[in-house]
């Protein structure tokens, strides 16, 4: 049956894949060793695939296609008598070649061509089902909030260009890693536009949860391997071109420490299971923003790695939920401990993870950023030490409040009075159950903090303790906090102001250029027609007037001439 | 006898002349009104030639030449307006124009 | 001092001048009233009289030769075009042929005159026997009011002319260019009296020319006068007052054209704009080439404004272009009234489908009058005449011109339009035409091939006319 | 001041009297008559500024042959009764400012060109010189004059016509 | 060679306007489509490459009095220009391959792409700008004889309006050309060198309104909008490349020092119209309407480019116009069928969902859109960028701050257009399908047109490099004057 031809091909890609990259895995730092194209003026732009592979983009290559290859296995039961599923396995390839364009290559403009392709993807996919309004309006926010991100990566390339003479990402790191890192400032705030869209960042981050109507493998490739994780990727990546403007870096940590919060409270009162998620991404995309603005991108992409693991095994699950209950909204939920095991325990798994629980990868991986955020705090980072400090405890905040409602996800989805259902179709199953294993495989060989291990688990227990004792007693996790749940009405520019301005202004230019602009051509036609009109009316067939007209003309004429000579 | 005299007169005639084509109502007498108007030239080229003292009367000559013109002028002139007054019964100058 | 008489050039006047007499006797002792028998005396004349001029290529100044040939082969196409007038029997031919040649010999005399007086009477030579022909159409109430106005109105302006040559005589002392020019030159005149006279006496030439504010004969004129009578009035007689206008402003002015010039310039621009703004809403092919001519003169008048620093040449090939066009325009539309007995525009709806060889080289006419490609002749002179003028640095004028031409297309191509249109109702079929109206559609395809060649190869005209 | 200027003047007087009356006549016969008496006086202005013989075409063409002809149009174009002062159309008072102001315009131009010249009157212009001078030097215009007398004729005679046949 | 490649067309097309009684509509549009393919090949041929000034030279006496001569040629400037002319004529040549076309269409057709074809390969000013007219006459009959056949009146209007304006423009344009030649005592545009600023300020005048730049432009909305889809699609894809061409060629080209003078003029000119577009597309309801707007914001880019002055520029404004008659094309394509389907352009008369309605139509339409909004790896991209680019790096003529404003407000007028293209998309393509007797997908000829231009767009996206390579590399010497204002 032809749905698992298009597998056949995302697995064929992902061998691929794994052949070039799996030799590239190497120990874990960004090298720099490139040839540099040096000309003062850059060259016109060409598309030469230059590939070329760090180690961490080695990983993440491998992650896109790992996942992507899972999601197309899942896709084929969970959409697969679509009757648009053949355009809609072939976007999924199409995004998975831009995400590896992004990562895989040193061009800057293929890097663009795949950064801006992947919105376009992501547009159709979350447009999928645009049969209904939300669908093409999550589609039609995320596509505009990221493109017009995209924008400042154009710019960015530009200023790059100008600066370093070639649009070769390692040439202008040669560069930049030599000492002749310049107008870092510029580049360094374009790029953060750049990531601060893709990665749905505040004050551009109401695009993700909106995107939600997207069919939710499409929502677990977006938010683990592909759009986001682009965005966190470049960060790092250009992170030399930037590293000295202490500007940037602490724009960067605001953005961040703002993020995380107000995206773990966020998720803390969603009533929507997938919404929920959604924004703990949010959140968890803003921790590794800040451990790239601590000047320790390893930690930031490591984290990366982690969170697309298990984010996108609670996505799968969750979708395995949808597909018992039919819906996404946690009310419906419930009490499926009994009734669909599997998706159980790993889900369990997951939201362990995401709590930042022993022994997961979310473990480790949050605890180096927790060490990098630390560093800074003690001034010994990229950061200003207040700055770093303020991040850094922002950061254990939010640590709490992801356990509280990691557990109370858990928690609602699962307990309660047990509820009749099955578990999800084999090749649902499959791929949740090997992100599950995955979650723990990855934190072979992480770094082990002891420190922070001992706090981090601590506060993740505590927060798990304290809502099991909230449910325990009042049976229902109902947080009741309107300004959390109308999400401190941040959206209001994006879904109010901006459009209404956009659309009173377009009207008063159609206005102008109908009734202003065209005065001069409309004024002259009605002004020659007036004129005709008098000379007709001048053209009395009466020989006396016009005797008249020729001595006045005679008269005019030769006083005319006397004062002219 | 000063130039300016038969300057003046001319002047006055043709000013007179002027009117007479832009005042009258009937078609015969705006042609006189022209009639007037070449008399004040005539005046004017005999004045200067009599003055120039011009041996080959370039004055004198352009003034019989405009005596003979006029004449061929109204005889044309006279024979158009007798036609018109055939043709549509009016030779008042505000009438033949005016209906169609 | 002695006035030089040219008999040299009096030559193909005088030809022109025998050739009337002969036509009207013929047609008095052969009273058989056939057109091509009182046609043919008037065709040899001019014929000769072409022949003349050129045997006397040599001793004639170059641009009063091209002037008296584009006069003699204007009138010719007219005379021959003529034929399809011939259903007038309230039209006599003998008379018809015999004014018109008469004015013609006073078109090639007002161009060769050399003093003011020959200037005068040739004047009047064009001009009494072209208001009889305007008069001519028997029992037709709006010739004989056409006529009346013509008339009233050029005699007028003949009053005015004289009295400026009269003050121009006592400024002078002189009637002669040559002699008015030398005796400008070292008068002490104040100024002022020498514009006075010196603008009374152009009066009658931007009279006959129509420009504004003496434009308004024409319209009044054209629609009444018999078509073709029309066509001659709007390219022979205009293209003899330019001339005149030339030969004056150059011989008698030519050390102060600059200050005319500009005047000159004002009233060109004034006469472009008011004619095209009239044509805009005519509805009537006659009416509406009686208006683009005012514009017409408009153009050629700027070209004269700047020919006293730049020479004649720019005023002669676009006087030459817009003779031909104009001449076949309303020889097409001569046809077109004695087949369909009308030129409205609903009449002509459709008449380059139905009748190609008629509307084809009508539409032809339009586009070179507007100068406008496939008619690329048009073009090139509009390039022409507007060359001198940025030359001689009235950039404002020449700004004035593109807008006119912007404003001539809206109603050329309005009339282009409508001969391509779909005819509405039942589609006019013609039935064989008479012979004499042959001769015209000939006469008009001649033409249009003229057009053609000039548009292929340009140099054929701008090489040949000084 | 010479009886020959005094002379002059009461001619001039005579003549601008007479023009006003004949333009402003209500009767068309009249102010025809009118005319006859200003082209007379003018005639007279003539032969004091020595132009004898123009004088004379002066008094024949017009006194004798014009004048007729214009009062048998008037006679043959007799209107049925036209109304009193209907003589003068409503143009009038612009004329009068356009005369005044041609007038004026000319009479300036004249004091300004000419002031204080003088004719001193003895340059006869007799038939003989006259013709001399037309046969001499003016041929050419004259010949041509000829073919103009004649074809306003034929023109005269063509146009008449048409008004006949209707 | 040449003169073989503009005489086909011209010929044919005079034939089948005399003969188009004798011929049947399908015929007539099949021989069209030979003589462009025909062209096509042979201006393909004609180029000798970049080192030689001008390929496939044809220099013969013309008007001799004038100094005007048939100078005819191949530029590395005009070479693309042609190009695309000659595809887009032989595109509209198959789209008429129908029974029901009139073989004077066709003819008209030929005879408006030889005419662009030879204002593109005119070397001789006067000869550029007979060429130049001589296409409008014909667009006058084809907007006002097959335009909109539901608005009579209107498309009379459209068209003659637009014509007036053109003439205008192109008055001034003469008057320019005669005041630049009149001094020189030559044509022959690659000779001169330098004139008055005022012509400089009437030519650009003349060619800002065929481009068209704000706020001159307002001829363009009415006549794409009432045009045939032919007419639109030419008028779109050629036409407006005459005005940018004439910029380049007889502005920044020929008179360098004084086009400096008004470079940023035309600069601003150019980024408002980019904005002011925008906007108005945001409002707009008429399909057809909307892709005019968009084309006066491209062009809006184009100006920009050609503005700066430098070889970036120069590559930009190429490209822009190349990629511009691509994807307008298709996009003028593709709302022509919808219009010829619906019997209407205006989107809420359309309807929603027609992803569900006409698959393939609805793909073509929102891929041109794609395009048209610039996205990398098609070719619109490659022009903005290019522009953006020039004007950052602020060419020889333009201030820093201004051209950085510019640059700023260029960005802000993509993010727009990104806005009103996503809008258009929302209301047409997605939805819940209204079904309309109309619909019917797309038929071979037209899969056939849209797919070649939607080829040519992905490789011109792909692959930009054969097209800016040749206003780069080492053997490349810089195509202005250097100037200094």
């Amino acid at each position: 049956m032809t749905k698992w031809a298009y597998s056949g091909i995302t697995a064929v890609l992902a061998v691929v894949v794994a052949i070039w990259a799996i030799p590239d895995l190497g120990d874990k730092y960004f090298g720099y060793f490139a040839p540099l194209n040096d000309g003062t003026s850059p060259p016109m732009p060409d598309l030469s695939p230059d590939l070329f592979l760090f180690p961490v983009s080695a990983q993440i290559v491998l992650l896109t296609v790992g996942v992507g290859l899972l999601v197309q296995i899942y896709s084929t039961a969970y959409l697969g008598h679509h009757p648009r599923y053949r355009s809609y396995a072939l976007i999924i390839i199409l995004f998975l070649l831009a995400m590896i364009a992004v990562v895989g290559t040193t061009n800057l403009w293929v890097l663009l061509v795949g950064w801006e392709v992947m919105g376009l993807c992501s547009y159709l996919l979350i447009g999928h089902e645009w049969e209904t309004a939300e669908a093409r309006a999550g589609a039609a926010k995320a596509f505009l909030m990221t493109r017009i991100a995209d924008l400042g990566l154009v710019l960015a390339i530009l200023v790059i260009g100008e600066t370093y003479g070639t649009y070769d990402l390692l040439g202008a790191e040669l560069v930049a890693s030599d000492g002749g890192a310049e107008n870092s400032t510029a580049i360094g705030l374009l790029v953060l536009v750049a990531v601060v869209g893709k990665s749905a960042q505040f004050p551009l981050h109401s695009w993700l949860p909106d995107a939600m109507p997207g069919p939710t493998p499409i929502t677990a490739l977006i938010h683990a391997a592909t759009m986001v994780a682009a965005g966190v990727y470049l960060a790092a990546r250009m992170f030399p071109l930037y590293r000295d403007s202490e500007l940037v870096l602490v724009a960067l940590a605001v953005i961040a420490g703002i993020t995380m919060l107000i995206g773990a409270l966020f998720a803390l009162v969603q009533a929507d299971l997938k919404r929920a998620l959604a924004w703990s991404t949010v959140s968890q995309l803003a921790l590794m923003f800040a451990a790239i603005s601590a000047g320790d991108p390893e930690a930031g992409t490591d984290h990366l790695i982690a969170h697309g693991a298990f984010k996108a095994l609670l996505f799968l699950g969750c979708g395995c939920l949808m597909h018992t209950v039919g819906s996404s909204a946690l009310s419906a939920m419930g009490g499926l401990r009994k009734a669909m095991p599997v998706t159980f325990v790993s889900m369990t798994i997951g939201f362990a993870a995401l709590a930042g629980l022993a022994p997961t990868v979310g473990f480790f991986t949050k605890d180096s950023v927790l060490e990098a955020l630390k560093h800074s705090a003690d001034g010994d980072g990229t950061l200003p030490a207040s700055v770093g400090q303020v991040l850094f405890y922002v950061a254990l905040a939010t640590t709490f409040v992801t356990a509280v409602y990691a557990a109370r996800l858990w928690l609602i989805a699962f307990f309660g009075e047990p509820k009749e259902g099955h578990e999800a179709p084999r090749a649902m199953l499959l791929p949740v159950v090997l992100l599950a294993v995955a979650t723990f495989a990855l934190s072979i060989g992480q770094p082990f903090h002891l420190g922070f291990g001992l706090v981090s688990t601590g506060i993740a227990v505590l927060a798990t303790a304290v809502v099991v004792y909230a449910w325990s007693n009042r049976g229902e996790l109902d947080i009741d906090a309107p300004l959390l749940t109308r999400e401190l009405d941040l959206d209001t520019p994006y879904t109010r102001w901006i459009p209404a301005i956009t659309r009173e202004a377009a009207r008063l230019v159609v206005v102008v250029d109908r009734d202003g602009v065209d005065a001069y051509s409309d004024g002259g036609a009605s002004g020659a027609q007036l004129t005709s009109r008098a000379l007709e009316i001048v053209q009395s067939r009466n020989v006396q007037r016009y005797a008249t007209v020729m001595t006045l003309g005679v008269i005019a004429l030769v006083v005319a001439g006397v004062i002219w000579t | 006898m000063p130039l300016l005299y038969p300057l003046i007169l001319a002047a006055v005639l043709f000013g007179i002349g002027v009117y007479g084509v832009l005042a009258r109502r009937n078609a015969v007498l705006m042609l006189l009104g022209v009639e007037l108007m070449l008399n004040a030239v005539n005046l004017n080229l005999v004045a200067f030639d009599a003055w120039l003292e011009d041996e080959i009367h370039t004055g004198q000559s352009l003034t019989l030449f405009t005596i003979a013109i006029a004449a061929a002028e109204i005889g044309l002139g006279l024979a158009i307006i007798l036609a018109l007054f055939r043709a549509v019964r009016t030779i008042d100058v505000d009438q033949v124009g005016a209906e169609s | 001092m002695n006035i030089p008489i040219d008999w040299a050039i009096a030559g193909p006047a005088t030809i022109v001048a025998a050739g009337a007499v002969i036509a009207l006797l013929v047609d008095a002792f052969f009273p058989r009233r056939t057109w091509l028998g009182s046609g043919l005396p008037s065709t040899a004349a001019l014929v000769a009289a072409g022949v003349e001029l050129f045997r006397l290529h040599d001793d004639v100044p170059e641009a009063t030769f091209a002037l008296s040939l584009i006069l003699l082969a204007g009138t010719l196409f007219v005379v021959v075009a003529s034929n399809v007038m011939n259903f007038e029997n309230s039209m006599p031919p003998g008379e018809y042929h015999f004014l018109m040649l008469s004015s013609a010999a006073g078109a090639v005399l007002m161009v060769s005159a050399r003093d003011v007086v020959t200037l005068l009477v040739a004047l009047e030579l064009l001009s009494l026997p072209s208001i009889a022909l305007v008069g001519l159409r028997q029992g037709d109430r709006r010739a004989i009011r056409s006529a009346w106005t013509f008339f009233l109105a050029s005699v007028v302006s003949t009053a005015i002319t004289l009295m400026g040559i009269s003050l121009l005589y006592g400024i002078t002392g002189t009637l002669e260019y040559q002699g008015i020019s030398d005796a400008l030159r070292e008068s002490d005149m104040p100024d002022s009296v020498v514009s006075v006279a010196v603008l009374l006496t152009v009066i009658g030439l931007l009279f006959k020319l129509g420009a504004v504010p003496f434009h308004m004969w024409i319209p009044d004129a054209y629609l009444g006068a018999p078509i073709l009578v029309a066509g001659f009035l709007s390219s022979v007689s205009k293209a003899a007052s330019l001339g005149a206008l030339l030969t004056f402003l150059g011989i008698a002015l030519g050390f102060s054209y600059d200050t005319w010039g500009t005047l000159l310039a004002v009233v060109a621009a004034v006469t472009m704009t008011i004619g095209n703004l009239g044509a805009l809403r005519q509805t009537n092919a006659v009416g509406m080439l009686a208006w683009s001519s005012v514009a017409q003169a408009g153009f050629l008048l700027a070209a004269v404004a700047v020919a006293g620093r730049l020479g004649l040449s720019a005023a002669l090939q676009y006087l030459a272009v817009y003779v031909l066009a104009n001449l076949v325009a309303f020889a097409a539309l001569a046809v077109v009234l004695r087949l369909r007995g009308s030129t409205a525009y609903d009449e002509l709806r459709g008449l380059a489908r139905t009748d190609p060889p008629t509307g084809i080289p009508l539409a032809l006419a339009a586009l070179t009058l507007a100068g406008f490609p496939p008619a690329v002749i048009g073009l090139v002179t509009k390039y022409v005449v507007i060359r001198p003028v940025v030359e001689a640095g009235e950039t404002w004028l020449a700004v004035v011109m593109a807008v006119n031409v912007m404003l001539g297309l809206a109603y050329y191509l309005r009339f282009v339009a409508v001969l391509f249109d779909r005819p509405e109702g039942e589609s006019y079929v013609s039935p064989s035409p008479p012979f004499s109206v042959r001769i015209a559609k000939g006469v008009v395809i001649l033409g249009a091939l003229g057009i053609v060649a000039l548009s292929a190869w340009p140099d054929l005209l701008l090489r040949n006319l000084p | 001041m010479t009886a020959t200027e005094i002379l002059f003047l009461v001619f001039a007087v005579l003549a601008v009297g007479t023009a006003l009356l004949a333009m402003t006549s209500r009767q068309l016969v009249h102010s025809a008559l009118w005319l006859v008496v200003t082209l007379g006086a003018i005639a007279g202005c003539f032969v004091l500024m020595t132009a004898e013989f123009v004088a004379w075409v002066q008094v024949l063409v017009y006194v004798g042959s014009i004048v007729v002809l214009v009062i048998f149009a008037l006679m043959m174009t007799r209107q049925p009764a036209a109304g009193p002062s209907a003589e003068v159309t409503g143009n009038r008072w612009t004329a009068a400012v356009l005369g005044l102001v041609t007038a004026g315009g000319l009479g300036a131009t004249v004091v300004a060109g000419f002031e204080g010249e003088r004719i001193k009157g003895d340059h006869i212009g007799t038939a003989g010189s006259l013709g001399e001078a037309i046969f001499n030097d003016w041929v050419l215009a004259f010949e041509v004059l000829s073919l103009v007398l004649l074809a306003a004729l034929i023109g005269a005679i063509v146009i008449s016509r048409a008004g006949s046949e209707r | 060679m040449i003169t073989t490649a503009l005489s086909i067309p011209f010929g044919l097309g005079l034939l089948l306007l005399v003969f188009r009684n004798t011929v049947s509509g399908r015929v007539a549009a099949l021989l069209g489509s030979a003589a462009m393919a025909a062209s096509l090949v042979l201006y393909a041929l004609v180029w000798e490459g970049r080192s030689v000034r001008v390929s496939g030279e044809v220099d013969t006496s013309w008007i001799e009095p004038l100094g005007a001569r048939l100078h005819l040629g191949v530029t590395y400037v005009s070479w693309p220009f042609l190009l695309m002319t000659a595809v887009l004529g032989l595109l509209c040549c198959v789209w008429l391959i129908a029974e029901d076309t009139s073989p004077a269409l066709v003819g008209l057709v030929l005879i408006i792409s030889a005419s662009a074809l030879g204002v593109f390969s005119s070397l001789d000013l006067l000869l550029f700008f007979v060429f130049f007219e001589l296409a409008l006459i014909p667009m006058w009959f084809v907007i006002a004889w097959w335009g909109d056949p539901h608005d009579p009146e209107g498309r009379r209007r459209a068209a003659t309006r637009f014509l007036l304006f053109t003439v205008t423009g192109s008055a001034l344009l003469l008057v320019g050309i005669v005041w630049v030649a009149s001094p020189f005592g030559s044509l022959q545009i690659l000779d001169i060198k330098g004139a008055a600023l005022g012509a400089a300020v009437l030519i650009v005048l003349g060619f800002a309104v065929k481009t068209p730049l704000v706020p001159l432009h307002t001829w363009l909305p009415d006549a794409h909008s009432k045009a045939p889809t032919v007419g639109s699609v030419l008028l779109a894809g050629v036409f407006l490349k005459l005005g940018t061409y004439g910029l380049i060629l007889l502005g920044a080209q020929m008179l360098p020092e004084e086009f400096a003078k008004i470079a940023p003029y035309v600069a601003t000119a150019g980024v408002v119209g980019i904005v002011w577009s925008a906007l108005a597309c945001y409002a707009q309801d008429d399909l057809k309407r909307l892709i005019a707007y968009s084309s006066i914001g491209h062009m809006g880019f184009v100006a920009l480019a050609i503005s700066t002055m430098s070889d970036v520029g120069l590559a930009a404004a190429v490209f822009g116009s190349v990629a511009h008659g691509l994807i307008t094309g298709l996009l003028f394509f593709a709302s022509g069928s919808i219009k010829d389907r619906l019997g209407t352009a205006s989107m809420a008369a359309i309807g929603r969902g027609l992803y569900a309605r006409t698959p393939w139509l609805a793909v073509a339409f929102v891929f041109g859109a794609v395009a048209s909004l610039g996205l990398p790896g098609l070719a619109g991209f490659w022009g903005e960028l290019l522009s953006l680019r020039a004007a950052y790096e602020v060419g020889d003529v333009l201030s820093k701050p201004g051209a950085w404003t510019l640059v700023g407000f260029a960005v802000l007028g993509i993010a727009l257009t990104t806005a009103y293209f996503v809008r258009a998309i929302r209301l047409i393509a997605q939805g819940e399908a209204v079904p309309h007797e109309g619909d019917r997908d797309l038929n071979r000829r037209e899969a056939l047109v849209m797919s070649v231009l939607a080829v040519g767009i992905v490789a011109l996206g792909v692959a930009p490099g054969p097209l800016v390579g040749l206003y780069d590399g080492p053997n490349f010497q810089g195509s202005y004057e250097a100037v200094t204002p």
